[in-house]
């Protein structure tokens, strides 16, 4: 099933840093997996780490989230409150037993077009060792 | 506001550039099975005036309230098509684009993945789009003044265009003199002209100029604020001289204690000054300066009975009690102009720069031409054994340039063409010199340059394509190894100087601008521009410009034209005298705000305060947003437990809807 | 009404035998007790008091799916009908409830769900010998061993099961069962109202509704309200654990295009409850909300349908994490009378 | 613990004209069930009690207490709440400060020292409860059940809560008045709750949680129990957007836990009221145990300590944790 399994991704990208970065990775026409599909949002700090837990229960089998490098945060402190945070939701995650591959964080910057390709091939082999999460699934329930 | 939402999608074939990967039609009869589409549509070129048009007339003719265009990344074009609803009457708000080129066609092969991942961001733009709200940006006044951070040949061109404009303009320096590298320079390439000649006059201009406030010797300490309104803090260092006194006449140099003890940084370490210094003869301010790190009395507490400079300053300008200064004032743009610092040649050991005193950087080299400068024009070296006038010279390119191995992977544009500059200049005045070009390439792209590269060939300068693998010295002769790589031959060169043509790099005290002002910097690691083609002055914060070597190396007619095209562009929100407020910031649902300050502690910005309402009776408080301050990042909204302050566009209630699509829930 | 003897010994054979029938009954799941789907063999739990979600969600579930719908469809997609459920060891007081709530259901609609729900239904009783320590049910017209609601009451009589079967239902149950049975020996049921009759002694509580309907309506600005709701959480414990408590609220559930309109429990200690759109609450306080509880169960209900909405089983007072204990308030109520 | 004072202390203070009411437990009704008490003026102290039994954190209803509108031309009253605290519970009333829940000026606190409270469960385990109300006593370490005849020693460790084995504030970190004497705190307990599922692979975890998110019936009675959960207008509730689905089952019960656990990740006191009162018996306090030590240990901060600390999610230090990011 593995071989065949492509993991649906979701991803948060803050507009100046990651997204920037995933689009300069478009201009140099750098190939990575079509599974990670992008929410933009304008800063890491945006992401509230419900989404996370939200997007696990509509559809993905994994989330990522990428921001500014500690200190080059467009807004100076945005990825330092979403490092916080995410660490959080995180552990509570992993806690409660969800794979932990099905979450990833990364800063990547708007220069770093060949990060955000390896970040996408990370995220999503981890995706695909931890297998389709269905069992969390809203739309599994039934009548 | 409850109107039902109609929605337009339009796709984007971008040429061949998403329609050979996408398949367009099918992404496009995808969409029109979605919710409240009523129109699907795709087009070569979306972005064009016909594509445009598309949309237009959709929503004038079929009553469109709401669109999707699919294309590439809303970096590029959000602003285009804001602009096509706002022409069509619909809320410029009232748009979301799916990134189908630079995170789709453009990053996959595989055209039914490609083709299945456009349907799915199509669908989080359509699940979307239909909960925006409309916004208006709210203008306001802007200060009309500019701050120029940095006085070399970009800030002085820029200062000067825009006090010849009419606005105030503030040019900070953190050295005591302005005009930076240029200063340093002999001629220029192509022309000949000399350096000093064509910018002396700017110099003194900016000193003069009515609308130009000058601030030499001084740092930009703070900058907070926005486009139109930002709030600067500079600190002017102390001079320990009283510039209001201060005639410039040399006498406290002369009688300094320490007169001549130390290197000269205009000179390149290769001249000497004393604790009380003119940086160089054409100083603008002509003001003198004590080096509270050299200066006896301050270091010591004494010097001698009393200081020297003291005692010659007939106009009784040295102030030993002077303290830095802090200068606060309001600008509306920001031009950021704090150029380069020359390649460690020390980096590159096999050259033996720090061993051989006859191995010299090429801005070494400038000054050691200059009429001005150590030698007053007279190229003299020290072969390790006496002062000679060398007769064999060469010049090492790409000294720290295109080399991964020093982590400079860029040229540094100006190298080959100050090398053939400086070895004409040397030929010019040791016309017996034998003269040799080591090169990998020859790079002699702008206006008169490869003609000045012919005239430097025939005058005899032999080039030899290969890069020197070291630099020995054999008796008092340097030897430069190295493979002449056009007839493959291994050769041991035999000279009295080796100029190494050392490249251009970021300042090493960019950090601080970087964090001063929330810039960001290219793989290269010079400062970032909004875009590298459309927006190349700008930088991703509003109001904030770059110009010169800052953004990247260049030479100095390009220097001046980004110095020019910076000053146009920092003029616009003067000269309008407002700016336009982002709408999308965020807004405060009063009701459930619990009022618990979470998000003012969270707010870089101190745009959101807790103000005091009455609630049924009670009065408490709750968080406000001062939307002029306001920048929408939306850290505040995630750590809100009532989720009760949200960023306008990007609210809960707009992205879960995203997820829910992207997660497969059509 | 026949009387039937079942062995213990056949015990796992009999509920082998109803497994096939989908059959559901207590399991204690951590510290949680609650009827589940058993097998043959499963272990049941027989031997303490109740359930702590009573059987009404197996009739009227949590979340039921009214029906499914979706965008531009013409037609609404209706829940497939349920198949039969044998419900085993359900305490007379819950089967009560059960009866009870049926009114409601019955009232002025009749509701499809859960009447058809009602009669795919099969409750087998298991009478209390031994009632728990806030068992109440004398005191609002039950017994440890009354039938109501029931289509079989089964009573242990130490090495057997005296089986009652009380409906044709049951009737036709038992006989699907006969091999497994056998005749109640003379003075079966005899031992079973003796032990019906201990049971009752062994109750503690007691108070006496009398008057209470009546005197509810005249105390609604009593100060026992406030005194009594004070330490109120405003949790759902005490109703959606309560067996007569039916309240539900209706929503629907978006998925993209689709979804469904479902209802589910709701709880009038809920502030949201009563809660307009406006913002304006008629019950803003938990006072209201706990005098609204009290006045539902013995008064409204009572006015409507003749029968007070409590059938004793204590749980309310049992669960609730801060003592508000039902038959406090109802004292208090007569002492205020 | 000497009743009488405590009793004293708390007429002095109903007594005073700026306090409304002071909240304290009396007696249950029944085996070892304590109320939360209302005492409204001198005459009601003699119900006051503070026993082993107390264990509920009364902080609770410092927010719980609904704010009725007022009547236009007429003043909110604006007098006091005075209100008995353990160690834990002080640390609820700290953390509310911290987020303003309540202010300084609105409150009296009352501090009791805290020598452990039982948990009943296994109290009543051993020792069944009847329908009398049963008194339970401090006996040097131990715990004492008053009997009618005569009176039973139990030993600590058999009836402790979980809570107060972990306890590493049993004296209260603020009060205007404190009645008894400090408390010397006790070596706290390794959290062995948490440590056994934090060794259970990725998978039993989920299976462990599964099984016990599942008996959720979704009663709110963690949320309503709660000291810090006091959103008027929780996002839980709300129907925009939908965050978490009414409707009861695994996907949506998960999901709500998930996001009770995270929204007091930094502010979780450890008092185990949620846990307590859940009647499905789903141990709620192993996920923000599992937080709390998560914060006290790579971030060294403990939440409810200092009424002027930054709140934890609404700051940062520059060297935060991020080994976990790419």
């Amino acid at each position: 099933m593995s071989e065949q399994f492509k993991p649906n991704i979701v991803a948060f990208l803050c507009n100046w840093c990651t997204y920037a970065g995933a689009d300069l990775a478009g201009t140099s026409r750098i190939q990575y997996p079509a599974n990670v599909k992008i929410i933009r949002v304008m800063c890491s700090g945006r992401v509230n780490p419900l989404y996370v837990v939200n997007a696990l229960q509509q559809g993905a089998d994994g989330v990522l989230i990428s921001g500014c490098h500690p200190g080059d945060c467009h807004y100076m402190e945005g990825n330092f409150y979403a490092r916080r945070r995410l660490k959080l939701l995180k552990e509570l995650l992993e806690f409660t037993g969800v794979d932990p591959r099905r979450f990833n964080m990364s800063w990547v910057s708007a220069s770093e077009g060949h990060k955000w390709k390896e970040v996408v091939e990370k995220a999503v082999e981890d995706a695909i060792a931890a297998g389709p999460f269905d069992q969390f699934r809203r739309r599994q329930i039934g009548w | 506001m409850t109107e039902k939402p109609k929605l337009g999608v339009y796709i984007c074939h971008c040429g061949i550039n998403i329609a050979a990967t996408v398949d367009v039609e099918a992404v496009t009869e995808f969409a029109q099975s979605l919710p409240n589409v009523v129109v699907a549509r795709n087009y070569s070129y979306m972005c064009s005036d016909p594509g445009q048009l598309l949309i237009k007339d959709d929503i004038q003719e079929s009553g469109l309230n709401r669109v999707v265009v699919a294309s590439c990344s809303p970096r590029m074009h959000e602003p285009t098509f804001r602009k096509a609803l706002q022409e069509a009457g619909l809320n410029p708000y009232y748009l979301e684009m799916a990134n189908i080129r630079e995170q789709d066609s453009w990053v996959h092969q595989d055209r039914e993945e490609a083709t299945a991942k456009a349907k799915e961001l199509v669908a989080a733009a359509v699940a979307k789009v239909r909960l925006l709200e409309p916004l208006t940006p709210r203008e306001v006044d802007a200060e009309p003044a500019a701050l120029i951070i940095g006085a070399g040949i970009a800030g002085i061109q820029a200062a000067l265009d825009i006090g010849d404009a009419g606005f105030k303009v503030y040019l900070v320096e953190q050295s005591p003199s302005v005009g930076g590298r240029m200063a340093q320079l002999d001629k220029t390439f192509p022309t000949l002209d000399c350096s000093a000649c064509i910018l002396t006059p700017k110099m003194v201009d900016v000193a003069n100029h009515p609308n130009i406030e000058l601030l030499a010797y001084s740092e930009v300490e703070e900058v907070s604020g926005f486009v139109g309104n930002f709030d600067v803090k500079v600190r002017k260092k102390a001079r320990y001289v009283d510039v209001s006194k201060c005639t410039g006449c040399g006498d406290c140099a002369e009688a300094c204690r320490v007169a001549g003890r130390f290197p000269n940084e205009f000179e390149e370490g290769m001249g000497k000054r004393g604790a009380i210094y003119l940086p160089f003869p054409q100083a603008v301010p002509a003001k003198y300066t004590i080096d509270p790190e050299r200066c006896l009395f301050l270091t010591r507490g004494r010097c001698g009975k009393s200081p020297k400079c003291v005692d010659a300053c007939q106009p009784g300008a040295i102030d030993f009690e002077q303290k830095d200064e802090i200068v606060t004032f309001k600008v509306g743009a920001i031009i950021v102009a704090t150029g380069f610092d020359v390649f460690d040649a020390a980096k590159k050991p096999e050259y033996g720069y720090t061993e051989f005193p006859n191995v010299i950087t090429g801005l070494e080299m400038e000054r050691l031409v200059s009429a001005s400068g150590p030698t007053g024009g007279e190229i003299l070296v020290d072969n390790g054994e006496e002062q000679i006038v060398p007769k064999e010279i060469a010049f090492i390119q790409c000294v720290g340039s295109r080399d991964q191995s020093v982590g400079n992977e860029y040229c540094s544009r100006v190298c080959c063409m100050y090398t053939a500059k400086q070895a004409h200049l040397i030929k010019d005045k040791i016309p017996d010199a034998k003269v040799k070009v080591y090169y990998i390439d020859v790079r002699a792209f702008g206006k008169g340059f490869e003609e000045f590269y012919d005239r430097v060939r025939r005058e005899g300068i032999r080039y030899v394509r290969g890069n020197p693998s070291e630099i020995f010295k054999r008796g008092n002769k340097l030897i430069v190894k190295v493979e002449d790589t056009l007839t493959a031959t291994p050769l041991e060169d035999e000279f009295d100087l080796v100029v190494l043509a050392v490249g251009l790099e970021p300042r090493a005290d960019d950090r601080k601008t970087i964090d001063l002002l929330r810039l960001s910097q290219s793989p290269d690691r010079f400062l970032m521009e909004a875009h590298p083609k459309l927006r190349p002055v700008d930088t991703a914060s509003d109001g904030i410009f770059l110009a010169g070597c800052c953004q990247g190396p260049k030479d100095i007619p390009d220097t001046v034209a980004q110095a020019k095209g910076a000053a146009a562009s920092a003029l616009i929100p003067l000269a309008r005298g407002k700016v336009s407020i982002d709408a999308q910031v965020a807004g405060v649902i009063e009701d459930t705000c619990r009022g618990c300050g979470f998000c003012v502690s969270i707010c870089p910005y101190t745009a959101i305060e807790l103000v005091e309402i009455n609630r049924m009776g009670h009065m408490v408080e709750v968080a406000r947003v001062n939307e002029a301050l306001c920048k929408g990042c939306g850290s505040c909204s995630a750590g809100c437990l009532s989720n009760s302050i949200q960023p306008k566009s990007f609210r809960d209630r707009q992205i879960l809807p995203q997820i829910a699509a992207l997660g497969g829930i059509k | 009404m026949s009387a039937m003897l079942l062995h213990k010994e056949k015990w796992s054979e009999f509920t082998g035998k109803l497994s096939g029938k989908n059959l559901w009954a207590p399991v204690v799941q951590g510290e949680m007790k609650k009827f589940a789907p058993v097998a043959e063999g499963d272990p049941v739990n027989l031997e303490e008091g109740n359930t702590t979600v009573p059987p009404k969600a197996l009739l009227f579930p949590q979340t039921e799916t009214l029906y499914r719908f979706s965008a531009g469809g013409e037609e609404l997609e209706l829940p497939e009908a349920d198949e039969e459920i044998i419900l085993l060891g359900v305490r007379p007081c819950d089967a009560r409830a059960i009866a009870l709530v049926e009114n409601l259901f019955r009232w002025d609609f009749d509701d499809p769900y859960y009447l058809k729900r009602r009669e795919l239904t099969t409750l087998i009783g298991l009478a209390c010998n031994e009632p728990e320590l806030n068992c109440f049910c004398p005191s609002v017209g039950g017994s440890p061993a009354s039938t109501e609601g029931l289509d079989i009451l089964l009573t242990d009589l130490g090495e057997s099961y005296l089986l009652e079967t009380i409906t044709d239902k049951g009737k036709a149950l038992a006989e699907e069962c006969k091999d497994l049975l056998e005749e109640a020996p003379a003075g079966a049921v005899e031992q079973k109202e003796k032990l019906a009759q201990d049971a009752l002694g062994k109750i503690k509580w007691s108070v006496d509704p009398e008057g209470i309907p009546e005197a509810l309506p005249q105390l609604w600005e009593d100060p026992l309200w406030g005194r009594v709701s004070a330490p109120c959480l405003g949790c759902g414990i005490c109703t959606y654990l309560c067996p007569t408590c039916y309240c539900f609220d209706i929503q629907d559930e978006i998925e993209g295009s689709a979804g469904r309109r479902c209802r589910m429990w709701d709880s009038c200690m809920f502030a949201e409850y009563t809660k307009h759109t406006s913002g304006h609450n008629p019950r803003p306080t938990r006072r209201e909300r706990t005098r609204n509880r009290i006045n539902h169960k013995y008064s409204y209900f009572v006015d409507k349908f003749g029968v007070i909405a409590c059938v004793g089983c204590g749980r309310c007072s049992t669960l609730c994490p801060v003592n508000i204990d039902l038959i406090d308030i109802l004292r208090q109520v007569k002492a205020a009378q | 613990m000497d009743l009488n004072q405590l009793r004293k202390v708390a007429a002095e203070v109903v007594s005073r004209d700026d306090v409304k009411y002071l909240i304290g437990w009396r007696r249950g009704t029944f085996g070892y069930r304590v109320a939360p008490y209302f005492v409204e003026d001198a005459a009601g102290v003699d119900e006051l009690i503070f026993s082993p039994l107390c264990i509920s954190n009364l902080a609770t209803y410092l927010t719980l207490v609904e704010k009725l509108p007022v009547p236009r031309g007429q003043e909110p009253d604006k007098r006091k709440v005075a209100l008995l605290v353990k160690g834990c519970d002080s640390r609820a009333v700290a953390q509310l400060l911290v987020e303003k829940g309540v202010k300084r000026e609105e409150i009296v606190v009352v501090g009791l020292p805290c020598p452990g409270m039982i948990d009943r469960d296994l109290l009543a385990e051993k020792y069944p409860e009847t329908d009398k109300a049963a008194e339970l006593r401090w006996n040097g370490e131990d715990f004492l059940l008053v009997g009618e005849g005569e009176d039973i020693v139990i030993p600590r460790a058999e009836v402790l809560a979980e809570k107060c084995r972990l306890c590493r504030h049993p004296n209260p970190v603020l009060s205007d008045i404190t009645v008894g004497e400090p408390v010397k705190p006790w070596a706290a307990a390794d959290d062995s709750g948490v440590a056994e599922i934090e060794a259970k692979g990725a998978a039993e975890r989920w299976d462990y949680w599964e099984e016990q998110f599942s008996k959720c019936v979704r009663c709110y009675s963690c949320k309503s129990a709660c000291p810090l959960c006091y959103c008027e207008d929780c996002i839980l509730d709300r129907l925009d957007p939908i965050w978490v689905n009414r409707a009861v089952n695994f996907s949506e019960n998960t999901a709500f836990h998930l996001a009770r656990a995270f929204h007091l990740a930094g502010r979780c006191v450890e008092c185990g009221e949620c846990e307590r009162v859940c009647p499905a018996g789903i141990p709620l306090g192993k996920l923000n145990r599992k937080l709390a030590q998560t914060v006290r240990e790579e971030y060294g901060f403990e939440p409810g300590l200092d009424p002027e600390a930054e709140p934890f999610q609404a700051s940062y230090k520059p060297d935060d944790p991020e080994e976990f990011i790419l």
